[in-house]
């Protein structure tokens, strides 16, 4: 019991540390590593918490996610490396206030509401995984086929969305768009502080 | 119970490999084909041996799926694995020349999985799903070459004939599961009764829709678009011997009224259609209509209380139909057409072909030692020993008589006129599925005493029955082979090559009543137009009236209103910035504002 | 009332506040997706503190986690889908420049 | 108790590894040269290239130790000697393999070096490539041995192995293993030949060594996997377990090893074409038929 309180108040206070340092470091690469290790963090938290499959889930699945969202930080930042440490950042003050207030605002509904009786003991990891294959292909089967028609949906809406305009037209070269070997190349060219010359007339 | 499984999931397992691999996709049919037709015969051997096997598969929560091997099934799931196999073996030659042989073969073994589940299946669902199955996957293949004009609404029709007599089946299993209260086919066949009439009449409309009886027998002539192999398996084991099959299961529960309106439907079906054949212009149009017509027979047997009886001719028919269209399917390709005056003489220049033809012929019309004898006495038999054997009998004998008529017909044609030879590829491949089903059609006579013995029933031997089959059969022979059917016909003639419309057709049993209504509300929507107009005038004679009131006084209050909320517009306009941080800034804040309300009304 | 559910309760709004924070301060689409993610994240594991501490015996709570992280997976995609747009046609992801929404 | 063994275990068969690769790659067969390679390295003194992430440099090998090492821990060589089994064993590999990801990635970000940044994005795009052939046959896997248990996963091969059972699902983990290992061809993130060394290019000295050692430990924690998912894992007649366990280790690293060499490398661009357009349907062929046999077969 003790030893499971200290876990999650350890594994918490790093996830909460992370998640602040993905708004403080300039570099962008970092702040998205950051994110992935806050995440990491919590699915560290869900395992202390005796929720097996979610924490190894949540620790595979971010992972990738938190990667993606890095090499894309590189990609459309211009300054990705956080050489320049300019300020990337709006209505600060309005933005601390907000989330100042929805923190306090939780942790009071957390410490005024009676939550009831405290369940001591959870179902083995085993009995837990066969029990959420039992409730996703069972009680909530439509729940969970919708939430993969979701994804596939979402996933032909990117493509489609990111897909370039004019792929086949290639008749006004200095109209081109911007295209993404370009924009990593240029990531790259920022990051290292040199210039290579080549893509700037594209 | 693996065989079972394996005799619907060979099939399947090779569409899907065929569609992955879209290669060789003839070897890959014929190899689903041959292990469907091992686990069938697998089957057979275990009904000998008095194993019935049941697969149960979990299904609605107290209704499994359930497939099942008694005798009977054994043998119909034999039959179709045997007829399709065969038929396969011909459609590699036939379709030699064809550009999309993946989704030919891959169709082709779909319908058979299809109909290998309806014949298994042992419960109304299933049966349910087997028969859309094959409704969907006889579309498809009847509308196979849908680029070719024509094709597509035959398919379209066929369709919706059969659709629309399925209702017939959905209610009448409803009817049996609500009453039975359990979706077992065999727990369901011991209901008796009102109901049993009720459900039997409608099973039957199902039955009429599928094996193409009167009036429904249109879209049967029409499904000739198609490939031939696909007409020979329609016609022969799967589509249209659903109908008869439905029935034949049934049977046991049917009461004496209902079986002797199966009987006098089948009745009427052969007659007519047989007319129809004798009048028929075309070489598979007419084997189409002998379909329906043989298929009124089995419904005579049925109705007259020996679903055996219909059990052989459905068995016999399958082999001796299949090879007719087979062979109609070689004349066709070595004179590029079907129609009776351009296939004239092309029997001579092949033979052998000509004489696997007219063994099948001779075998539907019932000649012995062929199987068609055996199994056309039987029928006659039956109607013979049935209650009201002067209706049953009259129909039978007539039946037989114009089968040999019209086969006759046929076969005439076939022989008389000059030669014109023309090489046709994959000609070995055709004549060998042709040379096996014309050996069944031949031998399978003898396999009906051990499938009597199998099914623990057995036919009242009837020698009147055979002399007076036998005599009808020469003499209809006879008359088709000696006069030319349009002469035979007489004064029918005009009716029978529009497929006696009037005596029954689509058209005039559903299209010409919703024209008519379609006619009388369309005066009632005039009416009420006109209606309409009146009170709208009056309307706009008022409006004139207040108009001249309102322009006083009331549009000044309006106006300001007006102006009132464009400004409060602007205003908001001002708030919307379209900055996604600032937008969500307002959100936020909103949301806070909400929950304060919220929790205001609540706790204070 | 547990040590162990308020910890994570805390945790939870903490993850939450932080998130509001960067989603509404930052200037960058990719940014601001961090932010929604950290939310989502803070979401979870409320989720997960009140599957374990009040009702443990119901997979439904871990379904629902299951499915807080199917609306992370969409948000991404759709965001990066719009973010790849966006970066073709104006050459970058900047929301300051982002005014077109503006009716 | 269990965990130093397995850990030598693991050492010692990083070291045969790096001898058998050496052998594959230079024909010479001797088992001194990888001692004396690690000394030399050791020895030499580590470069810290200019204006660093000087976090994610020093992090980087030590995380992909890290990693391969987590993912060794659910593996078992015999029925005991496994040092956690945990419940979701299966889906645990792939958690623990996906930080080679984030390693490559820091170890490519932190020198401020073009090669090693693009091997490190590189190793991402071959991610999106293999991580679906991954986790696909592994399901499979699992749905045979109707668990997540790596024991459990060995037991239910007692009768016969998956690599007849399914031999479409082993194949495609193979190939997805060696992608993960980036053992060529598919050794896109430290090509040799186009890249410098890739991510390795900007590291001496002792990081170097941690992060070869790393990349051994990967090689074997994967082949292990494959054993454990394939090959019976330490069922055999007449040899004791852990024997057992041993040989087919050491038989699949070598075929990892010797099978790409001969072969060009790939790009990719084609990698990720061919895994997602043949790939990934297979791996949902594969499930369908195993789960048909499940069914049908039980």
């Amino acid at each position: 019991m003790i030893a499971q309180m200290f876990f999650i108040g350890f594994f918490g206070l790093a996830a909460v540390w992370f998640g602040v340092v993905v708004f403080r470091t300039f570099s962008m690469v970092r702040s998205a590593l950051a994110l992935l290790f806050s995440q990491t963090a919590l699915g560290a938290l869900f395992l202390s918490m005796q929720a097996e499959f979610l924490g190894v889930l949540q620790i595979m699945m971010m992972a990738t996610e938190m990667s993606i969202m890095a090499i894309f930080m590189v990609m459309f930042m211009m300054d990705p490396g956080g050489l320049g440490e300019m300020d990337m950042t709006h209505q600060k003050r309005l933005s601390l206030g907000a989330g100042l207030v929805s923190f306090i605002a939780a942790v009071a509904v957390a410490v005024f509401v009676d939550w009831g009786p405290v369940a001591g003991v959870a179902p083995d990891a085993a009995q837990q995984t066969v029990d959420l294959g039992l409730e996703l292909l069972g009680r909530s089967m439509l729940i969970f086929e919708t939430a993969g028609i979701t994804i596939l949906t979402a996933m032909i809406a990117a493509t489609a969305v990111a897909i370039k305009p004019n792929a086949n037209s290639t008749s006004s070269h200095r109209r081109r768009p911007v295209s993404i070997n370009n924009a990593l190349d240029s990531g790259m060219r920022r990051n290292n502080g040199r210039s290579n010359r080549g893509h700037d007339e594209q | 119970m693996n065989l079972i499984a394996t005799a619907i999931l060979a099939p399947l397992s090779m569409m899907v490999l065929i569609l992955l691999l879209r290669r060789l996709p003839a070897v890959l049919a014929l190899l689903g084909a041959a292990v469907s037709l091992i686990a069938g015969i697998g089957l057979l051997s275990n009904a000998f041996n008095g194993v019935a096997g049941e697969l149960i598969l979990p299904g609605l929560p107290d209704m499994p799926l359930r497939l099942v091997a008694t005798p009977l099934t054994a043998v119909l799931s034999t039959l179709v694995a045997i007829i399709s196999s065969l038929v396969l073996v011909y459609a590699v030659g036939y379709m030699k020349q064809d550009s999309e042989k993946v989704r030919f073969f891959a169709t082709m073994l779909l319908f058979v999985s299809a109909m290998q589940t309806l014949v298994l299946a042992g419960d109304w669902i299933l049966l349910l799903a087997a028969w859309e199955l094959i409704g969907l996957s006889s579309y498809l293949l009847i509308g196979f070459w849908y680029r070719r004009p024509g094709v597509r609404s035959a398919a379209t029709r066929a369709f919706l004939y059969t659709r629309s007599a399925d209702l017939g089946l959905y209610v009448a299993v409803f009817i049996l599961i609500a009453n039975a209260g359990s979706s077992d086919i065999a727990t369901t066949l011991n209901t008796s009764g009102g109901v049993a009439v009720a459900t039997g009449l409608l099973l039957l409309v199902a039955a009429m829709g599928k094996s193409a009886q009167t009036p429904l027998h249109d879209w049967l002539q029409r499904a000739m678009a198609g490939p031939t192999p696909v007409s020979a398996l329609l016609h022969s084991a799967t589509l249209v011997a659903a109908g008869a099959i439905l029935l034949i299961r049934t049977a046991p529960m049917l009461p004496s009224e209902t079986l002797l309106v199966i009987g006098i439907v089948g009745g009427i079906t052969t007659v007519v259609t047989g007319l129809i054949a004798l009048g028929e212009r075309d070489l598979k149009r007419l084997l189409a209509a002998s379909t329906s017509s043989q298929y009124g027979l089995m419904l005579v047997a049925v109705g007259a209380g020996v679903p055996l009886a219909a059990l052989l001719h459905l068995i016999a028919h399958a082999a001796i139909k299949s090879s007719l269209f087979l062979g109609a399917g070689v004349f066709q390709h070595s004179r590029g057409s079907t129609a009776l005056a351009d296939l004239e003489g092309a029997g001579r220049d092949r033979p052998r072909l000509f004489f696997g033809f007219a063994l099948a012929a001779l075998a539907l019309a019932g000649i012995p030692p062929l199987s068609g004898f055996f199994s056309k006495d039987a029928i006659i038999a039956a109607s013979l020993a049935s209650p009201n054997a002067l209706v049953l009998a009259s129909f039978a004998l007539a039946g037989t008589v114009l089968t040999g008529a019209y086969m006759a017909r046929a076969l005439h044609t076939l022989w008389r006129g000059e030669t014109r030879k023309r090489n046709i590829a994959g000609l070995g491949w055709m004549s060998a599925g042709l040379a096996g089903l014309v050996t069944l059609a031949v031998i399978l006579g003898a396999a009906f005493p051990s499938i009597e013995t199998l099914l623990h029933q057995s036919l009242s031997e009837n020698t009147l029955a055979q002399i007076l089959g036998l005599s009808a059969a020469l003499g209809g022979l006879t008359l088709g082979w000696f006069i030319p059917g349009q002469r035979l016909l007489g004064p029918l003639l005009p009716w029978a090559q529009q497929g006696f419309a009037i005596a029954g057709g689509f058209d005039t049993w559903v299209v010409h009543p919703a024209l008519a209504i379609a006619r009388s509300c369309e005066q009632l929507e005039r009416g009420l137009y006109n209606a309409a107009l009146a009170v709208g005038r009056f309307s706009l004679d008022m409006g004139r009236a207040v108009r001249w009131s309102d322009d006083r006084g009331i549009d000044g209050l309006i106006f300001s209103l007006v102006r009132g909320t464009v400004e409060l517009g602007n205003r908001a306009r001002t708030l919307q910035s379209g900055l996604i941080h600032r937008e969500m800034a307002i959100t936020v804040v909103g949301t806070a504002l909400i929950f304060v309300a919220t929790f205001v009304v609540l706790f204070i | 009332m547990s040590i162990e559910l308020l910890l994570a309760l805390i945790t939870g709004a903490a993850l939450f506040g932080v998130g509001v924070y960067g989603a509404l301060s930052q200037t960058n689409l990719v940014m601001i997706m961090m932010g929604v993610e950290l939310m989502l994240a803070g979401a979870m594991v409320n989720l997960v503190a009140f599957w374990r501490y009040l009702h443990p015996d119901n997979p439904a709570g871990q379904m629902f986690v299951l499915i807080v992280m199917t609306v992370m997976a969409v948000e991404m995609a759709v965001g990066f889908g719009v973010a790849i747009a966006r970066f073709r046609a104006k050459g970058s992801v900047e929301m300051e420049e982002a005014a077109e929404l503006k009716g | 108790m269990t965990t130093l063994l397995l850990l030598l275990l693991l050492a010692f068969g990083a070291y045969l590894v790096a001898v058998l690769e050496d052998w594959a790659s230079s024909g010479r067969f001797q088992l001194a040269a990888p001692l004396l390679a690690g000394l030399a390295l050791l020895g030499r003194e580590s470069i810290v290239p200019r204006k660093p992430d000087r976090i994610f440099f020093e992090v980087g090998p030590v995380l992909l130790l890290i990693s391969a090492v987590l993912a060794a821990t659910v593996i078992p060589l015999t029925p005991d000697l496994i040092i956690t089994d945990l419940a979701t064993s299966a889906l645990f590999i792939n958690a623990a393999l996906v930080y080679v990801l984030v390693a490559l990635l820091m170890g490519g970000w932190g020198p401020d070096g073009a090669y090693a940044l693009v091997g490190g994005w590189r190793f991402l795009g071959q991610l999106i490539a293999y991580s679906m052939l991954i986790v696909m046959p592994i399901t499979a896997v699992a749905m045979r041995a109707e668990s997540l248990l790596t024991t459990q996963i060995v037991i239910s091969q007692a009768h016969l192995w998956n690599i007849l059972y399914q031999p479409l699902g082993f194949v495609l983990f193979f190939i997805a293993a060696m992608a993960l290992a980036f053992l060529p061809p598919f050794d896109l993130p430290t090509a040799k030949g186009e890249l410098a060394g890739g991510v390795e290019a900007e590291y001496t000295g002792v990081r170097l060594a941690v992060f070869r050692l790393g990349r051994l430990a990967l090689i074997i924690t994967l082949a292990a996997a494959t054993v454990v998912f394939y090959l019976g894992g330490w069922q055999g007649p007449w040899l004791p377990p852990w024997a057992w366990s041993a040989i087919k280790i050491l038989a699949v690293t070598a075929t990892m090893l010797l099978a790409g060499r001969m072969m060009p490398r790939s790009r990719e661009a084609h990698l990720l074409a061919w895994c997602w357009k043949l790939g990934i349907p297979l791996a949902l062929l594969n499930i369908f038929l195993v789960g048909v046999l499940v069914l049908v077969f039980p």
